[in-house]
C-alpha cells in the first residue's frame, strides 16, 4: 500500500516534470535561432510555406503549443523533420532498446568492477589490493570517456585485434562501449563502496557480529554489504543521468544506433519533434530511474520511509 | 511569598507528525499534555521521568523554543506572558531564562572559541560592555564556573565533557538570568565528574540566587539539587511536592514504582528493599486516554482508572491519581 | 508488499539487467554483406522526391532508376577522371531530343520492372513527375523541373484568369494521405478572388528559378467545368467556406458571379494535363521544355526524378511506402532492411532489367558520423568503401592502393557580407581575397589534394572557361586596402569570420585569421556556431564573412553561379549586380551552347571581380576503397553508381 | 559468596595498546582477573578507564590496528585465547563467550530482521537448519519476554522499543547458552524501569543457564543490586577488586572511595555530593607514579614516584587494591 | 556581579589573565583538519601539484613559451617533441623597424623619401608579430607578457611537446588551455557553490513545505538531461538581440559558458547543503543559539554555514573534475570554449581524433591528457585527504 501510494505520487510529480519540461523547452526550441526546415540549400518560399503548413508550423504558437501537448499526452510526438521516413516514435522505439542495452551493460559493468573492488580495498584497506585498486578507479573519473574509447581501440582492436572497431549487433560490439561507459562509474562506485564499506564496518553491529562468531565473510558481504550499499545506491540516479550523457559521446564512437545520436542531432538540427520525443523520453527514463532508487533506497534500508 | 519567577498554566504541546500518503492523518502526539507548575525565585524545580514523558518538552516550551507544533497553556516569566511571542518579541525575554544543554558535545559551537561561546549572548543581547570589559567579563565567568581563563582562546574539542557543560553553564550565565532551565545536565558525565557540576550548580544558586528548572531521569540526581520535584508520565505531572516530601512519602503508584526501579549504590538496601515490579512499557504518545494513562501498568490500579481521569490535587503534597481523590 | 517487494527486488534487478543483456546480444545479427560502405550520415528520406544531398543520392541511385544513368563513359582526363555522361542505359533505352531542343521523347525500355513484377510504363514516370512537382509534396528540389513548360506554374500554383486548372475535390480516400488524390475536375478558371493588398504579391512569379509566390491565403476560385456537353460553374476555396477571411472575401467581393455556395476542395493547380510532361503511349515518355536546357538529360538521370511505385505509394502512404516490406523500387537493389542511424541492407533486385550484371548480392549502407570511426573501421577490414577519411590522416593513406582521391564538382568559399561596412567596398573585398595563401591551406590544412581556387565554377565543366579572381599577392592586397583607405589596415574594424562547428573549419579560419593580420594587418575574430544556428545567422545576415560550400547538381556551371542573382535566396550575401542578374537570365534562353558558356564566363569574371565570395579551394572527392573492389573509377562529380562495383573474389563471397 | 570450583576464564596481566597518531594508548594495563562460573563480576570504573577494552580482548574483538595486545594471557578452560587463529576464534565467540552492548539502537544490523539475526547464531553454532533456528529464536524470543514473538521476529530492530531491542540481544547472546556473558552497560542507555525489568530478566537467565556473567556499568546501584564482586579500573588498571559488600563497606581505594561518594542516592538526605576533583585522566600523559594522584585527596610523595602494586588483603574475605596509603583510617576521620 | 561593578584590583587581576590567555591558542577545527591532512601524503602532494599547476597557469604569459596560436604550417606541423630551439623573432624585427626610422630620420622631412619610409614603418607597427602572437591579450594579461618580453626576449622553450597539426607549440597550448580549464572549473565551481548552497541551506532552514517544494524542483532539474539545456541556451546566446546585450556589457560566450555548466552543477550540492543544515540544524549548539538571542541570520551565518564548509569544500573538490570533465565532453561534441581560446578539453580532443592505426601523434594527447588526468587526480586525492582529515572519525579505523 506504502509503496503503491509513493508510486503515484511520484507518477504524479513526473506527470508535473515531463509537463514543464515540455513547456520550457517548447519555447525554447522556438525561441531560438534556426528551424526545422533550414538546410544548407534555402528553400523558397513557396516550398517552406508549404512545409510549414504540413508540420503545422505556420499555426499560432499558442495553438502549436495546445496542439503537441494533447499529441503528447496521447504519446505521439509526430513525424520527424529530419529523418522524413519515420515517426518520432518509430525512431524512439529502435534507438531506446540500443541505448538502453548498452546503458545497462555498462551499469552492470560499472556495479560489478566498482563494487568488488571497493569492498576488497575497504577490507584489505592500506594493502596493494587496495592502492592500485584505488588509483584505477581515480583514473577512471579522471580519464573523459572518449579519451578512455581512443585509447582501448588502439589496444583492443589493432594491437590485440580482440573486438571490432564499431559497430553494433553482437556481443563483440558491445564489449568495449559498455566498458568505456561504465569505467568512470565503476571508478567512482569502487571509492564510494569503499568508503561506505570502511564507515559501515565502524558500526558497533558489525562487533556484534563478530562477537556472535560470524567468520569474516559472512560479516562484510551479509552485514556489511548492505550498508555500505546506500551510498552506492544514492549515487545511482546521478549516475543514470551520466550515463546517458555519456552515451552519447561512446554511441558516435562506436556507432551505436541509440537514442543519444538522435538527442544530439535533433537538437542541432533543430529536429523539434525527435528532440521533444527524445528530450521527454529521456526525462521520463531519469525520472524513472530517480524512483527507482528512491524505492531501492528504502528497500534496502527498513527504517526509510517512503515519501 | 511573592509571584513565583515561573507560573505554567495547563501547558499542552502537539506535534503533528508529517502526513503521509493519501491516508487519514495521523494522530498528533501529544509530548505535553496539560502541565502546570510554579518556579520561585531562586529555587529549583525538578522534573523527572522517563523518556518520552515531555520533560524536555515542557523545557523547550517554557523556553519558548518550540515551533511548528500545536501549544496551548500559559507561560509567564517574571510576570510577562511568553508563549505566544515570536522568534523576535521573544529576543528581549531570552535573556531572563537560559538553558544548559544535555549534550556537551554537541551544544557548543565545534567552530568558535570558548571565550566567543561565552561572548556571543553578551553581544546579542547588548548588554554594552566594551570589548575588554566584555572579554574580562568572559574569564570572571571561566572563573566562576571553574574553568582555567587561560584556555579563552581554546575551542570546545580540547576540553573534556565536564569541562564542556561549565562553558555551556558561563554561557547561559552570561547574561545573567533569572532562570537556567538544564535539560538532562549531567546525565551524559561520569559519575565523579557529574558530582562536581552539580555541586557547581548549587554553589551558583547560592552565590547568584539563580532559579532551576532541572530536568532528569535520574531520580537521585535530582533529589540532590531539587527543592520541589515533579513527576511526568506520558506528557503529565502525575506528582508534584517538596523534594523530601516526595523522596519520602511517594503517593503516586508510578513515582513508587520508579523509585523503586532505581537502584541504590547500597547491596544490603537492594536487598531489603522491596521492588514495585511494572510490566510493559510506557505506551505511546498519540494515544488519547479517557482515564487515567498509567491505569494499563498501575498495580494498584481501580475500574473506575480506565473511564475517569484524575485531577492534580490542590494541597502541597500534588499527586494526579483517583486513589487521592474523594469522590 | 514492501517486504515482498524487499525480498524479491534483487532478483527483480538482476533479471532485468539479464534480460536485456541476452536481448542486446541478441539484437538481430545480420549476415555480413558482400560489401560495406560508409554514407557518412544516416539519409533522411528514401523517397526520392523528398530526398536532397550526397549520401541520399547514393542509396536512392541504387534503389531506384531514372530515365537515364550518369555513368562513366569515355577515357579518364589528366587527373584520372573518368567522364560521366548521362546515358539511354537506364529505364529510357533512347531518347531523342527534338531540333529547337525543347521536346524531349524518351522511350522506356520493355523490360523494365519494378520489384513487384509490374511493368515501369512512361505513366508511372508521369504520375511521378507530377507528384513531385505537387505543391503537397513540397519537394526542395521541385525547381529542377522548372524548365519544363508549365511545371512551375504547376509546382506554384501560379494561376491566372483563363488558366486550366485542376481542381482536386475534398474527398480523399484516405483522408491526411495526399495519395490517392480525391476526385480531380479539370475546367477553366474564370475569377480569382484575392485580398487586394496581396494581389500584387502574389501575381509576381519567381524569375529566380526557384518558384516562389503563387497563391497561399484566402482565394475564392471561381472555375468553369466542361460537364458533358454544357458547362457547370462552381466556386471553390482551399480553405474552410466558413472562415473569417474568406467571408470577408465575399463581402468585398462585387463582380457577377453567384457565392452563395462555396465548395471547400484540396488543391486548386495549374491543369497537369497542360504540363510538359506526357506518356505518350505505355512506353514513350514526352518532355516539353520551356527553353532548350543543354545539361536536361543530367537531370534526367538525377535522382529526384526517380520514379516512385504509385500503387504501394496509394496504398501505404506518403512515408511508410519507404519501409521494407512496402516499398517496390526498379533500381538494382531492394531494401531488404533499414536501421536507423545503423544501416541499410541492400539486396541485388532480381527484376531488374539488368540484373545479370549487377554484381554485388548484399550491400550495407552504414551511418557512421565519426571520420576517425569509419577509417577505423576500414582499417579493419569492417568497411569495404570509407567515403571520408579524416584529413590529417590523407597524407599518410595516399600512397596507399585503397585511396581514391579527385578533384570534383564541389568548392570552399566564404561569403562576405557586402552590406556590413567596410566589407561593401569591393577594394576590400579583393583584398581579403588576395590575403589568403590558398596554397597553403590547401597543402598543409586539407591535405587531400584539393586544387586552390581562383574562380566559383570548378575545373573540368565541360566547356566552360572559369573566371579568376586576384592570386595570393599580399604587396598587391595591402595596396588595395590602402586604396580603399585603409592603409595597413588600420582605420578597419574586426573582422568576424563565421563558420560551423567543426575541427576542420576551425583550422582554415585560423590559418586566414593569421593570414589577414599578418599579411593585412587585421584583427579577426572568429565565431563558432553549431549547424542549426549557424544556418539561421547566415540567412538573415548576422556575420561578417562566413565559411561556404556548395556542391554542383550537375555538371553545368549554371550550378554554382544562378544562387548570386539578386536576392536569390541562397545568396545571402546581400549582393546584387544587374550585368550578373541579366546574364543568368540570358543563359537561360541561349540554344547555342558555345555562347552559353561565354555568357557564364562573362558573369563568373563579374563575380569574381565584385567578390562577394572567396573561393578558397575546389574539394576533392576522398575515398578509400577496398583493393578487391572493381569498377570504382574517380569522377568529377563523385558518383559511384553501386551496381557497377564488383568485387575480386566474386561468388566466393557466399 | 567463596568458589570452591576452578575459574572458568582466568585474566593474566593483559596489557592492550593503541597506536594512535598522537602516540601510544595503554588502555589495559596489566589487568589479572578470575571469573567463576555462575557468578556475576562487576566492572565499575569511568569512560576511559579500560573496562570494555578489557572485555573486547576477551572476544578477541580488539581492531588491530590501531589496537594490539601487548602481552598477557587469557585463559578459557586452561586453553590461552589470546593466541587462537581466526578460525578457532569463531568457534568460541558467541558459543562459548557472548557479549550484550550498550547501546541496542546501534549493536543490531537496521537491514536485518531480527529472524535474521537471530538465527544465524544457532545454525552456526548449533548446526540448526533454518526452521529449526528459527524455531530455536522464537522460542527463545518468549523466554526473555518479547509478547508476540512468532510476529514481531520478523520485524526489524527500530521497529522495536529500547527495553524490547536489549531483550533481543540478550536473546541473541544467550542462544547459544554461553558459559560467559560480557554485558557492557546493557542498562545504561534504558530507563530505570525498563533497566529493573532487563537486570531481573538477566538473573533469571543466570539462574537458568548457569552462565557466568561479566557486568560492566559505571553504576554503582547497578553493581550494587546485580553483583556478586566487583573490580574497580582506573586509567587502564586494576584498582581494587572484592566482593560487593566487602567494596561497598570497606573500600580501601581512594578512588572507590571517591565514586562512592560522589554517587547521589535518593534514598538520602541532601548532603553535598563529594565529588572528585580533577578532570580524567588522559591515557597520552598519565602522571608519574600513581595514575590517580593528581585526584586524590590523600596523596602522599610517594604516591607522585611509585606505581603502587596491586596488594591481597588476607581476610574473611579477598580483597585487592592498589594504594600505598591504608585510607581506612584516615577516611573515617575525614568523613566524621 | 557583571564587570563594570567590579574592583579595580580584581579588574586588573583580571586583565592580567587576560594577557595570558592570550599567549595561548586553541586548535580550532580547521587547523586540526589541516594537521590533519598535512599527515595524508597523497593528499599533500596533490595539493601541492595543485598549487603548481594554478600557478603556473597564473604566470602562463609570463613564462618564456612560445605562441599558443602562432601557425607555422608549412614547416612545423605535427613535429614530434623536440629540442630544436625557436625564436620569436621581435627583437629582429624591431631592430629592422629602428633602423627605417633611422634612416628615415637621415631624410628631409616631408620628401617623398622619408615618407615612404614612414610609411613603411607604420605598416611594420601595424603588422608587429606582437598581434599574432598573442590574440587580443586583456588588460591582465598584457603587462604579463610584456614583462616576459622583457624578461625573455626572443627566447621561447623548444618544443618539448611537439607541435599540432597547424605547426602550433604544443606545450604553450597546453599551458595556455589549463588557463580556460581552471578558470572554467573554478568558476563554474563556485557558480555551482553559490546556487547551491544558498539553494540548500535556504531549504533545509526553512523547512515544512517550502522545503518539499524547493527539493520537489530539484528531484525535476534531476530528470533534465541537461546536454540538451546547454545547446539550447548557447543557442539562444548567440542570436543577435541577446548577443547584442552581452556584448554591451562585455560579457564573452566564455563566460556565459562558465556560469551556465556551474548553474548545471548545484543540484547535487543543493541536497548536500541541505542535509547538513537539517542535521546541523537540530544540533544542540543551534538551540543554544536561539536561547541567547541569536537572530535567524546570526544563526544560519555564524552557526550553520561554517559548519557546512567542511562538506562543502570536500564536494568541491569533486565538483571541480567533474565540471572540467563536462567541458571536455562538450568540446568533444564541438560545443566547448571556441577558438583562439584553448582548453585541455579541446586538446586532448583533437589529439584523440590522430589516435590512430596508421599514425599515432601521441603527443598529441600525451600531454594534454596528463595534463588533464593530473589535476583531476589530484582534485580527487585531495578531496579524499579533507574528508578524512574534516572526519578524523574515520581515518583511525
Amino acid at each position: 500500500m506504502q509503496v503503491l501510494t509513493f508510486l503515484l505520487k511520484r507518477f504524479g510529480w513526473m506527470i508535473i516534470t515531463v509537463w514543464i519540461v515540455f513547456t520550457v523547452s517548447f519555447f525554447l526550441m522556438r525561441q531560438i535561432p534556426g528551424g526545422p526546415l533550414n538546410g544548407e540549400r534555402v528553400l523558397s518560399e513557396a516550398v517552406r510555406a508549404r512545409l510549414e503548413a504540413r508540420y503545422n508550423l505556420d499555426a499560432p504558437i499558442s495553438e502549436q503549443y495546445f496542439t503537441h501537448l494533447w499529441n503528447t499526452v496521447r504519446l505521439d510526438f509526430g513525424p520527424s523533420f529530419k529523418l522524413q521516413d519515420y515517426t518520432v516514435n518509430e525512431i524512439l522505439a529502435q534507438g531506446f532498446p540500443v541505448s538502453a542495452a548498452l546503458g545497462i551493460l555498462g551499469m552492470v559493468f560499472a556495479i560489478t568492477i566498482g563494487m568488488t573492488s571497493g569492498v576488497v580495498s575497504a577490507v584489505r584497506r592500506n594493502s596493494a589490493y587496495d592502492y592500485s585498486f584505488m588509483m584505477m578507479a581515480t583514473l577512471g573519473i579522471a580519464i573523459p570517456n572518449f579519451v578512455l574509447a581512443a585509447m582501448l581501440i588502439v589496444i583492443f582492436v589493432f594491437n590485440l585485434q580482440m573486438f571490432p572497431a564499431a559497430g553494433w549487433g553482437d556481443l563483440n560490439q558491445i564489449i568495449l562501449p559498455a566498458f568505456c561507459l561504465g569505467a568512470p562509474f565503476a571508478g567512482y562506485i569502487a571509492r564510494l563502496t569503499r568508503t561506505g564499506m570502511l564507515e559501515v564496518l565502524g558500526n558497533d553491529y558489525i562487533r556484534t557480529a563478530y562477537a556472535k562468531g560470524l567468520s569474516p565473510r559472512t560479516v562484510v558481504m551479509k552485514h556489511g554489504l548492505r550498508g555500505a550499499l546506500l551510498p552506492v545506491v544514492s549515487y545511482l540516479g546521478p549516475a543514470i543521468a551520466g550515463i546517458l550523457t555519456g552515451s552519447l559521446v561512446l554511441e558516435r564512437i562506436f556507432v551505436i544506433p541509440g537514442m543519444g545520436s538522435h538527442f544530439i542531432e535533433a537538437a542541432i538540427q533543430r529536429d523539434y519533434t525527435l528532440a521533444m520525443g527524445a528530450l521527454l523520453t529521456y526525462t521520463v527514463l531519469l525520472f524513472g530511474m530517480n524512483t527507482l532508487v528512491d524505492l531501492a533506497y528504502s528497500i534496502i534500508d527498513p527504517r526509510v520511509k517512503l515519501e | 511569598m511573592s509571584t513565583p519567577l515561573l507560573q505554567v498554566r495547563d501547558l499542552k504541546v502537539h506535534f503533528k507528525p508529517p502526513r503521509r500518503g493519501f491516508g487519514k492523518a495521523p494522530a498528533a502526539i501529544r509530548a505535553v499534555d496539560g502541565v502546570s507548575f510554579d518556579v520561585e525565585a531562586g529555587q529549583t524545580l525538578g522534573l523527572v521521568g522517563e523518556s518520552g514523558c515531555g520533560k524536555s518538552t515542557t523545557a523547550r516550551a517554557v523556553l519558548n523554543l518550540i515551533r511548528n507544533a500545536h501549544r496551548e497553556g500559559e507561560v509567564i516569566l517574571d510576570g510577562t506572558q511568553i508563549d505566544h511571542l515570536g522568534e523576535a518579541a521573544m529576543r528581549p525575554y531570552r535573556a531572563k531564562a537560559q538553558m544548559v544543554f544535555q549534550d556537551p558535545f554537541a551544544s557548543l559551537n565545534p567552530r568558535m572559541t570558548v571565550g566567543k561561546i561565552i561572548r556571543e549572548p553578551m553581544r546579542n543581547f547588548g548588554l554594552g560592555l566594551s570589548d575588554q570589559d566584555e572579554q574580562l567579563e568572559v574569564i570572571r565567568l571561566m572563573e566562576l564556573v571553574g574553568i582555567n581563563p587561560r584556555y579563552m582562546n581554546r575551542y570546545p574539542h580540547e576540553f573534556s565533557g565536564g569541562q564542556r557543560q561549565r562553558i555551556g553553564i558561563a554561557r547561559a550565565l552570561a547574561v545573567q538570568p533569572q532562570l537556567i532551565v538544564c535539560d538532562e545536565a549531567v546525565s551524559a558525565l561520569d559519575v565523579s565528574i557529574q558530582a562536581q557540576v552539580i555541586n557547581l550548580l548549587m554553589d551558583l544558586q547560592q552565590k547568584l540566587g539563580v532559579a532551576y528548572v532541572f530536568i532528569s531521569h535520574d531520580l537521585a540526581v535530582v533529589r540532590h539539587i531539587a527543592n520541589r520535584v515533579g513527576v511526568m508520565y506520558l506528557g503529565r505531572i502525575v506528582e508534584l511536592a517538596s523534594s523530601d516530601e516526595l523522596y519520602r512519602d511517594p503517593k503516586h503508584p508510578y513515582t513508587k514504582a520508579l523509585l523503586s526501579a532505581a537502584p541504590v549504590p547500597d547491596p544490603d538496601q537492594n536487598v531489603s528493599q522491596k521492588r514495585v515490579k511494572l510490566e510493559g512499557e510506557v505506551p505511546s504518545p498519540d494515544i488519547v486516554y479517557p482515564g487515567c494513562p498509567f491505569a494499563d501498568r498501575c498495580p494498584e490500579v481501580l475500574d473506575q482508572c480506565h473511564a475517569v481521569a484524575p485531577q492534580l490535587s490542590t494541597e502541597a503534597h500534588k499527586v494526579s491519581c483517583l486513589l487521592f481523590e474523594d469522590f | 508488499m514492501v517486504r515482498i517487494l524487499r525480498k524479491y527486488f534483487p532478483v527483480f534487478l538482476l533479471l532485468i539487467a539479464g534480460i536485456s543483456v541476452v536481448w542486446a546480444i541478441n539484437l538481430g545479427t545480420l549476415p555480413p554483406a558482400d560489401f560495406v560502405f560508409n554514407n557518412g550520415t544516416e539519409v533522411k528520406t528514401i523517397d526520392p522526391a523528398k530526398a536532397t544531398g550526397v549520401p541520399e543520392g547514393r542509396v536512392i541511385n541504387a534503389l531506384y532508376e531514372g530515365l537515364l544513368r550518369s555513368v562513366p563513359d569515355g577515357e579518364p582526363d589528366e587527373l584520372g577522371r573518368t567522364p560521366t555522361k548521362p546515358k539511354a542505359v537506364a529505364m529510357a533505352d533512347s531518347y531523342q531530343v527534338s531540333e529547337d531542343g525543347t521536346v524531349y521523347s524518351f522511350h522506356i525500355r520493355e523490360n523494365a520492372n519494378w520489384t513487384n513484377g509490374d511493368p515501369v510504363t512512361a505513366e508511372d514516370f508521369a504520375w511521378s513527375w507530377m507528384r513531385f512537382l505537387h505543391p503537397e509534396t513540397a519537394s526542395e528540389y521541385n525547381y529542377q523541373l522548372f524548365y519544363v513548360k508549365n511545371a512551375q506554374k504547376f509546382a506554384s500554383v501560379d494561376l491566372h484568369i483563363g488558366d486550366p486548372v485542376e481542381v482536386e475535390m475534398d474527398d480523399r480516400p484516405v483522408s491526411g494521405q495526399m495519395f490517392p488524390r480525391g476526385t480531380v475536375r479539370r475546367g477553366t478558371l474564370l475569377e480569382l478572388i484575392q485580398p487586394d493588398a496581396d494581389e500584387e504579391h502574389a501575381e509576381e512569379g519567381g524569375d529566380d528559378g526557384h518558384g516562389g509566390g503563387g497563391i497561399s491565403g484566402p482565394a475564392l476560385f471561381v472555375v468553369e467545368f466542361p460537364s458533358g456537353d454544357s458547362t457547370e460553374i462552381q466556386v471553390v476555396t482551399t480553405q474552410d467556406p466558413t472562415d473569417q477571411a474568406i467571408q470577408s472575401l465575399v463581402d468585398s467581393y462585387h463582380g457577377e458571379q453567384d457565392l452563395t455556395t462555396i465548395t471547400s476542395v484540396q488543391h486548386v493547380l495549374f491543369d497537369f494535363d497542360h504540363v510538359g510532361i506526357k506518356a505518350k503511349s505505355l512506353h514513350d515518355f514526352e518532355v516539353t521544355l520551356n527553353s532548350p536546357t543543354p545539361y536536361f538529360p543530367e537531370l534526367a538521370a538525377f535522382y529526384p526524378l526517380h520514379p516512385v511505385h504509385r500503387g504501394s505509394l496509394e496504398k501505404h502512404g506518403d512515408r511508410e511506402f519507404t519501409k521494407p516490406g512496402f516499398i517496390v523500387s526498379n533500381g538494382p537493389f531492394v531494401l531488404r532492411e533499414r536501421r536507423i542511424r545503423d544501416r541499410l541492407r541492400l539486396v541485388k533486385n532480381e527484376h531488374y532489367w539488368n540484373a545479370e550484371s549487377v554484381a554485388l548480392n548484399s550491400i550495407d549502407v552504414l551511418a557512421i558520423q565519426s571520420e576517425t570511426t569509419s577509417l577505423n573501421m576500414f582499417l579493419n577490414g569492417q568497411l569495404d568503401w570509407d567515403t571520408k577519411p579524416p584529413n590529417t590522416l590523407v597524407p599518410m593513406l595516399r600512397d596507399r592502393d585503397e585511396f581514391v582521391s579527385t578533384p570534383f564538382l564541389a568548392v570552399y568559399f566564404y561569403r562576405i557580407n557586402t552590406s556590413k561596412p567596410p566589407l561593401d567596398n569591393p577594394l576590400v573585398r579583393q583584398a581579403l581575397n588576395m590575403g589568403i595563401d590558398k596554397k597553403s591551406i590547401v597543402d598543409n590544412i586539407v591535405k587531400g589534394g584539393q586544387v586552390p581556387a581562383r574562380s566559383l565554377v570548378p575545373p573540368g565543366m565541360n566547356g566552360h572557361q572559369s573566371s579568376f579572381c586576384g592570386e595570393y599577392n599580399p604587396q598587391e592586397a595591402q595596396r588595395l586596402l590602402a586604396e580603399a583607405g585603409f592603409p595597413n589596415g588600420k582605420g578597419l574594424p574586426t573582422i568576424e569570420i563565421l563558420y560551423n562547428t567543426a575541427d576542420s573549419h576551425r583550422d582554415i579560419a585560423e590559418v586566414i585569421q593569421q593570414d589577414w593580420k599578418k599579411n593585412l594587418g587585421i584583427n579577426v575574430s572568429l565565431r563558432n556556431l553549431e549547424w542549426g544556428t549557424f544556418l539561421d545567422t547566415l540567412r538573415i545576415g548576422d556575420y561578417m564573412v562566413s565559411r561556404s560550400g556548395w556542391i554542383g547538381d550537375y555538371a553545368d556551371p549554371n550550378t554554382f553561379l544562378d544562387m548570386w542573382v539578386t536576392d536569390g535566396p541562397n545568396n545571402q550575401t546581400k549582393w546584387s549586380n544587374a550585368f550578373y542578374d541579366e546574364g543568368i537570365e540570358r543563359a537561360k534562353y541561349e540554344p547555342d551552347p558555345a555562347k552559353r558558356m561565354e555568357i557564364f564566363q562573362q558573369i563568373e569574371q563579374k563575380l569574381m571581380d565584385e567578390q562577394p565570395i572567396i573561393p578558397i579551394y575546389f574539394y576533392v572527392s576522398l575515398n578509400m576503397v577496398n583493393i578487391r573492389v572493381h569498377g570504382f573509377s574517380a569522377n568529377l562529380q563523385d558518383v559511384h553508381p553501386l551496381h557497377l562495383l564488383s568485387l575480386e573474389s566474386d561468388g566466393a563471397e557466399d | 559468596m567463596s568458589h570452591s570450583t576452578e575459574p572458568i576464564l582466568q585474566i593474566q596481566n593483559l596489557q592492550v595498546e593503541f597506536h594512535t597518531d598522537s602516540g601510544v594508548v595503554r588502555a589495559v594495563n596489566g589487568v589479572s582477573f578470575d571469573l567463576y562460573p555462575g557468578e556475576t563480576l562487576g566492572i565499575v570504573g569511568e569512560s576511559g578507564s579500560g573496562k570494555s577494552v578489557t572485555n573486547l580482548s576477551l572476544m578477541g574483538l580488539i581492531p588491530q590496528p590501531p589496537g594490539k595486545i601487548a602481552g598477557g594471557k587469557v585463559l578459557y578452560n586452561g586453553q590461552n585465547l589470546l593466541e587462537l587463529n581466526q578460525r578457532q576464534w569463531q568457534q568460541v565467540r558467541g558459543k562459548k563467550i557472548a557479549m550484550i552492548f550498550q547501546d541496542p539502537m546501534t549493536a543490531l544490523n537496521p537491514f536485518l530482521t531480527v529472524e535474521e539475526q537471530l538465527i544465524e547464531v544457532t545454525m552456526l553454532h548449533m548446526q540448526l537448519n533454518r526452521a529449526q533456528a528459527t524455531e530455536h529464536a522464537i522460542e527463545i524470543l518468549r523466554k526473555v519476554g518479547i509478547p508476540g514473538a512468532e510476529k514481531r521476529i520478523r520485524d526489524y530492530p527500530h521497529q522495536f522499543s529500547g527495553g524490547m531491542r536489549q531483550r533481543v540481544m540478550i536473546a541473541m547472546a544467550i542462544s547459544c547458552q554461553p558459559d560467559i556473558l560480557i554485558a557492557d552497560e546493557p542498562t545504561t542507555a534504558l530507563d530505570v524501569t525498563i533497566q529493573a525489568q532487563i537486570l531481573e530478566l538477566m538473573k533469571s537467565m543466570q539462574e537458568e543457564f548457569g552462565t557466568a556473567i561479566i557486568f560492566i556499568t559505571h553504576d554503582l546501584g547497578v553493581v550494587a543490586s546485580i553483583c556478586d564482586r566487583v573490580m574497580v579500573m582506573y586509567a587502564g588498571r586494576k584498582v581494587e577488586q572484592s566482593t560487593t559488600r566487602e567494596i561497598f563497606r570497606q573500600p580501601r581505594h581512594p578512588y572507590t572511595v571517591g565514586l562512592l561518594n560522589s554517587a547521589p542516592r535518593w534514598d538520602q538526605g541532601e548532603d553535598d555530593l563529594q565529588a572528585i576533583d580533577g578532570q580524567p585522566p588522559d591515557l597520552l600523559n598519565l602522571p608519574l607514579g600513581c595514575s590517580f594522584n593528581p585526584r586524590c585527596q590523600f596523596v602522599q610523595d610517594s604516591c607522585l614516584q611509585d606505581t603502587p602494586p596491586l596488594v591481597a588483603l588476607e581476610g574473611e574475605t579477598p580483597h585487592q587494591h592498589a594504594c600505598l596509603q591504608d585510607i581506612t583510617q584516615t577516611e573515617e576521620d575525614h568523613s566524621s | 556581579m557583571p564587570i563594570p561593578n567590579q574592583p579595580p584590583s580584581e579588574l586588573e587581576r583580571l586583565a592580567a589573565i587576560l594577557q595570558e590567555a592570550h599567549d595561548v591558542h586553541g586548535v580550532s577545527l580547521w587547523a586540526d583538519a589541516w594537521k590533519r591532512l598535512k599527515r595524508n601524503k597523497a593528499a599533500m602532494i596533490s595539493l601541492w601539484s595543485l598549487l603548481t599547476i594554478v600557478l603556473l597557469a597564473i604566470l602562463t604569459p609570463l613564462l618564456p613559451l612560445q605562441s599558443p596560436i602562432y601557425q607555422d604550417v608549412k614547416n612545423r606541423e605535427l613535429l614530434p617533441p623536440q629540442w630544436e630551439g625557436f625564436s620569436l623573432g621581435i627583437k629582429q624585427y624591431d631592430e629592422e623597424t629602428a633602423r627605417l626610422i633611422a634612416e628615415a630620420d637621415l631624410q628631409v622631412a616631408g620628401n617623398a623619401k622619408h615618407k615612404e619610409l614612414m610609411t613603411e614603418v607604420e605598416a611594420r607597427e601595424q603588422k608587429h608579430p606582437i598581434n599574432l602572437y598573442w590574440n587580443d591579450p586583456n588588460f591582465l594579461t598584457k603587462p604579463l607578457i610584456s614583462l616576459r618580453l622583457l624578461l625573455f626576449g626572443d627566447f621561447c622553450i623548444p618544443s618539448i611537446f611537439g607541435t599540432d597539426k597547424l605547426g602550433r607549440d604544443v606545450l604553450s597550448r597546453v599551458f595556455w588551455g589549463s588557463r580556460i580549464s581552471l578558470a572554467c572549473g573554478f568558476i563554474a565551481t563556485l557558480v555551482s557553490l553559490m546556487i547551491g548552497v544558498s539553494y540548500g541551506a535556504i531549504s533545509g532552514y526553512m523547512g515544512g513545505w517550502v522545503d518539499n517544494l524547493m527539493m520537489r524542483l530539484v528531484d525535476v532539474f534531476y530528470s533534465i538531461p541537461f546536454i540538451f539545456i546547454v545547446i539550447f541556451i548557447m543557442s539562444f546566446l548567440s542570436s543577435p538581440d541577446v548577443r547584442e546585450v552581452l556584448q554591451e556589457y562585455h560579457i564573452g560566450q566564455i563566460h556565459v559558458f562558465f556560469l551556465l555548466i556551474g548553474a548545471i552543477y548545484w543540484l547535487t550540492m543543493a541536497r548536500v547543503v541541505r542535509g547538513q543544515v537539517i542535521s546541523l540544524k537540530n544540533e544542540q549548539f543551534v538551540e543554544a543559539a536561539k536561547t541567547i538571542g541569536a537572530t535567524r541570520m546570526q544563526i544560519v551565518f555564524r552557526h550553520l554555514v561554517p559548519n557546512v564548509m567542511g562538506i562543502v569544500i570536500v564536494y568541491l573538490t569533486l565538483t571541480i573534475p567533474a565540471v572540467i570533465r563536462f567541458e571536455a565532453f562538450l568540446s568533444f561534441l564541438g560545443m566547448g570554449v571556441e577558438a583562439p581560446n584553448i582548453s585541455w578539453g579541446l586538446l586532448v580532443n583533437e589529439g584523440v581524433q590522430v589516435i590512430t592505426i596508421i599514425k599515432t601523434y601521441w603527443w598529441m594527447i600525451a600531454f594534454s591528457g596528463m595534463a588533464l588526468a593530473t589535476t583531476l587526480f589530484a582534485l580527487n586525492f585531495l578531496g579524499d585527504g579533507v574528508r578524512d582529515a574534516l572526519d578524523p572519525k574515520l581515518k583511525n579505523k
